[in-house]
């Protein structure tokens, strides 16, 4: 047997893969197929459609197996349940644990995407009124709930620009980027056929209305932007801009991943936004879930109402039923309605907080980014020194000098029992290190991260290989990302092969 | 505040070390208008969490969930155990986000990897990626990864029988990518694709396939497969119902190229059609042109095995507006809740469930014999389309009795008007068919009305 | 700030006290309480009895405190759903989750004990049903579900014979215990005011018929038996034993902590049981919650059913009824009905096994056992070479010549991932450990636990120190019982005292 | 089999190990003629689980959880907040069991720690146990507890307006413990418990009172303490309704020795009446007579904070006989969800929803004025005695239409046959009390017939 030091470290005990544990002929949960008559499958399948490997490299395992592979690897995590995940951009808040309870509920649960609107009139009264909800929020009249994450949002919305300009006649070939764009954004507009113009922002880290100006021209069929911006400042020219995009033709998209910092301090709508996609597994707290599902709803104005998915959901006498009947609409992007699941849980956030509390969430979003700013000020140099709002980002110009990167600062945090900041991003920024606490950081844990960089700073200067070959207090070292890369290795492999 | 902590002491305290008076003076900045008119006027106050539970229970309960459903189309009723959701929801999975630090994030990792392996086993393909939005958006993916892999090629080929907003997804997805047409591969009597000539496919970059199709009935992907490849084309299968895979034929041994499926069937509960998960395979060889995450095994410092994103320049926070997809957030937990439910079952409890509900809908089928016929003489797996005089009307009677009868297709198929599109999983019972017959049968013999309430 | 490997061991989180968390002001969940009228505390409760210390020293949290401090918390317990947990004479086995579930069904969550009978149909039924298949698998005709654990089972049954002996005139004064029995065995007896007479068994582990008769008399109320004993062992002469005690006037009292191993195999109403206890939370897999709760409901014979605890579960038309009619009932022994969200399982584990899947219980429970008990065999002295059944029992009679004892291996085992077995009982075996591995482990999982064991053993010939000084790789090292005894810290006291 | 993992290879290679030959054999020495008759011939066969919980959920909706019950009388309907159960319920505290390893139980054993800290706080006595099973449990093991402390004494005065059931347990226990006699003493107009005679004090070894009492009304313990201290008697205090404590004087203010309650109004379900949880407290002094078990602080060789049980030279598994309970398997899990509960409430939260309590349940009182009147005049917290005409077949009135008027005390008091117990906690809104109101007001005008149903 191993040296135990090597096979449990302080509690966290090893689990190898699922198939790794199985044994020819083990079950865990089964039924008895024949509880009602019918006939076999060989008896209504034709040989040559039949399957034919008895699902080889599918797990052999009992229940507790599953229990125990699950739950030991659930602790390889960390999660914000456990601890500070100031990951910028992503807006890693608490996720209150009755959304979930709620959304278990059958009567959301069991239900049927194809049952009759009269027997949903549930499910739709709430995405009526989380429709309103994100109204208000944003400031714009027309909602879709369909897109199932931000970037899903990102491409129903420009493909509404598209079907927009289309619709006038020619559909225009270029969108406007600014350089700090988070990477869905370009990605999303050359989905839908545009080339993208990269605009850099002035040494402040605001866009310009001259930079814009010059970009823009008749072929430019929209300009996306995201406010406050990926650094976390609030574009304080956006409205001139948007006069300057609207005056070109083209329309303003603005990414709303961002909408925590706005809540009670500024409307997209009233920027001039013509179309924004919410993130709601960001700004109204859905939990991420290791990468989704999420929810992409996205707002427009009444330029852009026609073009809304279908179906939509209309008033139906006293009730709520959906309707096709919108002729000039891009379409579903997406099965059925939707991730509901999640809107579910956007609308217990949204209802618990009201009007009070979300303001009061975007006040000290901002409060306590600014309070880590104010603090690490000195520990690091800003990117900018401009004002910021929910997030801040610095810099490692001058870590570097000690050999110590952002790379290493964030490996080194995890042994302080954080998550790390987001490293890299946006990049405009030289070894950026973008922090984003959210409002539901208590002081005292915010006083803990910033004594945790602080040390690391300091260690960096002292001791530098300490952090250069961090992590060392986590389950497994510093993994090997090249030779993932290098020779990919993507699943694992039954001993004797499935299919051949 | 319900979820934020400060107390005014603390927060007097932090505005001294920031340096400002008040937390206005954070936002001053803000252009004033702005701020002037930001107030959320119109949202409600908040609630507590007794009062909120007590609205979203009223809420729940005007959903009816109690009733029988032969509804498939898509998204299917199934047994979940309890112990797939109690594992997938423990706050470290959930409350996690993508694994942007892999050493403090092996759990989700080896979780995404175990599927990936668990996926390719069970479409039989060579690679799985860590997920897609839904099975529409993964086929939709489909097609324009086959656009990537066959760049001359003008036309896009979609049978017919393929799930209609499967479809329509991909007519989305495909406005505006300069030089492509979508056409329309019809069906046969079968139920099956009429596969189309060489000479359509010989410009055409895939074939898409329903995997069983809409209609239900599975069809010859090992001929389809020979004759596209003929031509040089691909040839794409998207599979709605995924339990029914444990039975058929594989993707990968019939020779698809790439195979995508909606995940609900495992592990996932309907909720209103989301979230679900878009199940991406493919040939290993296409694998840098696979949209979507991918985890690969890799090695610590102390050559300890672990697991870490890989092949990231594929992606948009790499690649950008050249990135092989937009997808960033994708839908994670989903992915973890199904290798859960692949875990749990296994190869043996797949198997089971998934005679369970083939046994079911031939009983079903064959219970309705005398209310109605089917329309296809094609296999078929948990889902079959029944045609039976005024079926519209007649469904409308079902319902009445507290029973969704299916599926009406015509709205979808116009030639279907007389058709409905029925399911039965493990969750009906005899019982339940009993009821349906009954309510579907009951006007049988009462004289056919001409124009049903829709 | 601390130097991080202290205070992040391998991804396991430091954690505070929850008072520690506290911030003077801040609280978690809370409600209104002007959302009705009424009149205010101070008006209707004069301040002689009302409370003057604000709550002091209760936390001042928030929502994601609480959260964070309970999740990091639980991952410092090894657990049955994370690793072997052989605990000998404690059977835990795999506690379905279905079973919880279907417990925190509002319909048996909710239900208040106090509603009319015809509002309880359902639990009441199932209580009904779970009665007879205690029946079924005890083979005595009486039951009461409302003892809480199994030692409130003891003291259930025990005041039982009391009631039955004083009913015949004299409630007698001595009950004969086996020297191996679990300590509440005597301390129920005592409690019941009997004295105790510790019955020693042979060489093989075995009560002798003629032991115990020695022992007899007509002051002898009962013999409470645990069979198969604490060592594993069936009292193979318990038929004859059972008539002895009845010769005498006395009842047998079985201890049914060890019921997994009879299962299909023996009834202790066929072997001369008057009264049981069951362990519910031990047979039929209700989880052991850290120490509980459990059920302990008690089986008896005819003989003893008209003492059986008030009120009785009785027929009342198509349904169930309370009865208190029962005049020698010897009363109540606890509030309401039971641990009846734990009779909620145990019987959700029950229907869902059956009558086979019972009986393949006890089977696989045995041939785990003796499976240990074969591999390990040659690495451990057995206590005794006796057939046993679930469990199996060890000594560190060989082990002490390497100067490790029971106790330093069980530490050492916690090292290899498992938690360790039960040490030091039964009393009667020196440096006992006592494993019992439970049906629902698999041959992979005892292959490594016996390799753990194996590799200890040899550890303590090789690197005594090692073993001596573990554990090493948990979350705290080996703790100072004899520092927490001679000075108790039983509480945290907030720094400005409350209550003067 | 459901749970039991072996294949049939694996037992075949087991029993080889073994060195039998069947699994049979591992059972031969059981006297056959045992073995003949074991057999479960009368339990029916098993379900899968899906079958299982279809027929539970079956007998869950035989039960009514939907109606409006004004019941207490010892279990309170109270909002237990959704992360309670999330996070007591997790595996690692559900699946451990005593922490008999403290270096790997660190997570029960510190909740249990605050839990004891926490516990002693909200009743202001000095110390705290882990838990016992039940408030009635307890206060029998105080009186144990008490005739230790005071071994001579050959009284026991218990309050009749102590919870009857609380009553009942102790006589149980105190049957067959030579030499003591259970005294029951009487309460006044006020409902409160008239203080004893010093004479009978100075025999007893206690006095117990509920706190507040079967009637909701607030005992006096201060002027309770001092009488019973005058003859160096205990006083022990019983709270059935734990959740009145953040508004009354503590039972260590008041000089309480032994103070006892039941947990279950602080985050428990009420779940037919248990699990609850048996809360028990004294002072300092008394610790090595506590029943029950005992966490305590110490350090790891490397002078690392860290919990284990302690002073276990109490209990049953070292001093057998001689210990001062029997207890063993506690309510564990019961008192990591207490603390959870009392953590996320917290000092401000159990105020104020203490004060909900209370305001609703005085305004319900005020409401019924027209329809009965209070019994007693003492105060009371969010439970009272309601007299009125006729009142058990006004109270079967009501329950015909969906509504539990409380309790009838006619069975538990003789002499209160016209009252019911009512109360009222912040599940209870206006509207609720409103029909309540209505359905025993009803009858208010119609004439008062004999002999109710019972
Ligand atoms: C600024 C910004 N825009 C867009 C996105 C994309 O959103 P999603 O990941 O939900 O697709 C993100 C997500 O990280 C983001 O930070
Ligand atoms: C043999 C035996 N008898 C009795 C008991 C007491 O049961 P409980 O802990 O449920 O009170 C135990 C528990 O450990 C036991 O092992």
């Amino acid at each position: 047997m191993t040296a135990p030091t090597a096979v449990l470290r302080a509690g966290t005990l090893p689990e190898p893969l699922i198939f790794e544990r199985s044994t020819p002929g083990r079950t865990g949960a089964t039924c008895d197929p024949t509880e009602v008559g019918g006939p076999a499958p060989a008896d209504v399948l034709p040989a040559a459609l039949r399957r034919e490997d008895g699902l080889a490299g599918l797990p052999e395992v009992s229940e507790l197996d599953v229990v125990r592979h699950f739950t030991r690897l659930s602790q390889w995590n960390l999660s914000a349940a456990t601890t500070l995940y100031p990951l910028g951009s992503c807006t890693m808040k608490y996720n209150p644990i009755v959304n979930e309870a709620v959304a278990r509920m059958p009567g959301f649960a069991s239900l049927h995407p194809l049952v009759p609107d009269a027997w949903a009139q549930g499910t739709l009264e709430l995405m009526a009124r989380l429709a309103d909800f994100l109204r208000a929020v944003s400031g714009l009249p027309g909602i879709s709930l369909q897109p199932a994450a931000g970037a899903h949002g990102e491409l129903t919305g420009m493909k509404m620009v598209r079907a927009y300009h289309t619709d006038r006649g020619n559909p225009r070939n270029r969108v406007l980027i600014p350089a700090s764009a988070h990477g869905t954004n370009p990605a999303s507009a050359a989905l839908c056929g545009y080339s993208v113009t990269e605009i850099p922002a002035n040494d402040a880290g605001i866009l310009e209305v001259e930079t814009v100006k010059k970009h823009l021209g008749d072929d430019v069929a929209a300009m996306m932007i995201t406010n406050p911006n990926t650094i976390g400042v609030f574009e304080r020219n956006i409205q001139v801009i948007a006069g300057a995009i609207h005056e070109a033709g083209a329309l303003l998209y603005c990414d709303g991943a961002n909408m925590n910092a706005l809540m009670g301090v500024a409307k997209p709508g009233d920027m001039g936004a013509d179309v924004l996609q919410f993130n709601l597994h960001k700004t109204f707290s859905t939990p991420h879930g290791g990468g989704g599902p999420g929810a992409g709803p996205v707002a427009v104005s009444e330029l852009l109402e026609p073009y809304l998915p279908t179906p939509r959901l209309v008033r139906d006498g006293d009730g709520w039923g959906w309707s096709e009947d919108f002729p000039k609409a891009i379409g579903r992007v997406r099965s059925f309605h939707g991730n509901v699941g999640m809107l579910v849980r956007a609308y217990c956030y949204m209802r618990t907080l009201g009007a009070e509390g979300l303001t009061d969430v975007t006040a000290m979003a901002i409060l306590n980014a600014s309070y880590i700013r104010a603090r690490l000020g000195g520990v690091l140099p800003l990117a900018f020194e401009t004002e910021s709002l929910h997030e801040c980002v610095f810099t490692d110009r001058e870590l570097e000098k000690t050999g110590v990167h952002t790379l290493d600062l964030a490996k080194r945090l995890l042994d302080y029992g954080f998550f790390a900041p987001t490293i890299y991003f946006p990049l405009v920024v030289p070894g950026a290190i973008m922090i984003e606490p959210t409002e539901t950081e208590s002081k005292q844990t915010l006083d803990e991260f910033i004594a945790a960089v602080t040390a690391i700073v300091a260690e960096a200067r002292e001791t530098p290989d300490v952090v250069k070959e961090a992590p060392h207090a986590t389950f497994v070292g510093r993994l090997d990302e090249t030779r993932a890369a290098r020779r990919p290795v993507l699943r694992w492999k039954p001993p004797a092969p499935a299919n051949d | 505040m319900r979820y934020t902590p400060h107390t005014p002491a603390e927060i007097t305290a932090m505005l001294e070390a920031i340096g400002v008076e008040s937390v206005a003076a954070l936002v001053a900045h803000v252009p004033a208008e702005l701020r002037a008119r930001a107030g959320l006027t119109t949202l409600p106050a908040g609630l507590d969490e007794r009062a909120m539970r007590t609205e979203l229970a009223e809420l729940a309960a005007r959903n009816r969930t109690d009733a029988v459903a032969f509804l498939g189309a898509g998204a299917y009723p199934h047994f979940i155990p309890a112990a797939v959701e109690q594992l997938a929801g423990r706050a470290e999975f959930a409350t996690a986000y993508t694994p942007y630090q892999p050493e403090v994030s092996q759990g989700t990792l080896q979780a995404s990897f175990e599927f990936q392996s668990a996926i390719a086993a069970l479409l039989g393909m060579e690679v799985a990626n860590a997920g897609m939005y839904d099975g529409a958006t993964a086929t939709a993916e489909a097609v324009l990864m086959s656009q990537r892999l066959k760049p001359g090629r003008p036309l896009v080929l979609v049978a017919r029988a393929l799930h209609p907003q499967y479809r329509e997804v991909i007519a989305t997805y495909l406005e505006g990518i300069a030089n492509v047409e979508l056409v329309e591969v019809p069906f046969g009597t079968d139920g099956a694709t009429v596969l189309p000539a060489p000479d359509l496919l010989a410009r055409a970059s895939c074939l898409v396939l329903g995997y069983p199709n809409f209609f239900g009935v599975v069809e010859d992907l090992t001929r389809a497969a020979d004759a596209v490849h003929a031509e040089d084309c691909l040839l794409v299968s998207a599979t709605a119902e995924t339990l029914a895979l444990p039975l058929l034929k594989t993707p990968g041994a019939a020779g698809v190229d790439i195979a995508v499926a909606e995940g609900q069937s495992l592990g996932l509960s309907l909720a209103y059609g989301g979230p679900g998960l878009g199940l991406f395979t493919s040939r290993e060889r296409f694998v840098r042109n696979l949209p979507g995450r991918l985890v690969g095994e890799t090695v610590d410092v102390n050559g300890r095995r672990g697991y870490v994103l890989t092949l990231a320049t594929r992606e948009q926070h790499i690649r950008r507006e050249r990135a092989t997809s937009n997808i960033c957030t994708n839908q994670g937990l989903c992915a973890v809740q199904v290798v859960v439910y692949l875990s749990l079952l296994g190869r043996h409890g797949l198997a089971a469930v998934a005679e369970r509900n083939l046994r079911g809908a031939h009983l079903l089928a064959e219970r309705l014999r005398g209310v109605g016929s089917l329309r296809f003489s094609g296999p078929y797996f948990n889902e079959f389309v029944l045609t039976l005089p005024d079926a519209r009307r007649r469904w409308q009677h079902a319902l009445a009795s507290g029973i969704v009868a299916g599926l009406p297709l015509g709205d979808a198929y116009p030639d279907l008007e007389d058709a409905l599109l029925v399911c039965a999983t493990e969750l009906h019972d005899e019982a339940a068919m009993d009821r349906l017959v009954a309510a579907l049968g009951a006007e049988a013999s009462a004289p056919p009305a001409r124009a049903g309430a829709r």
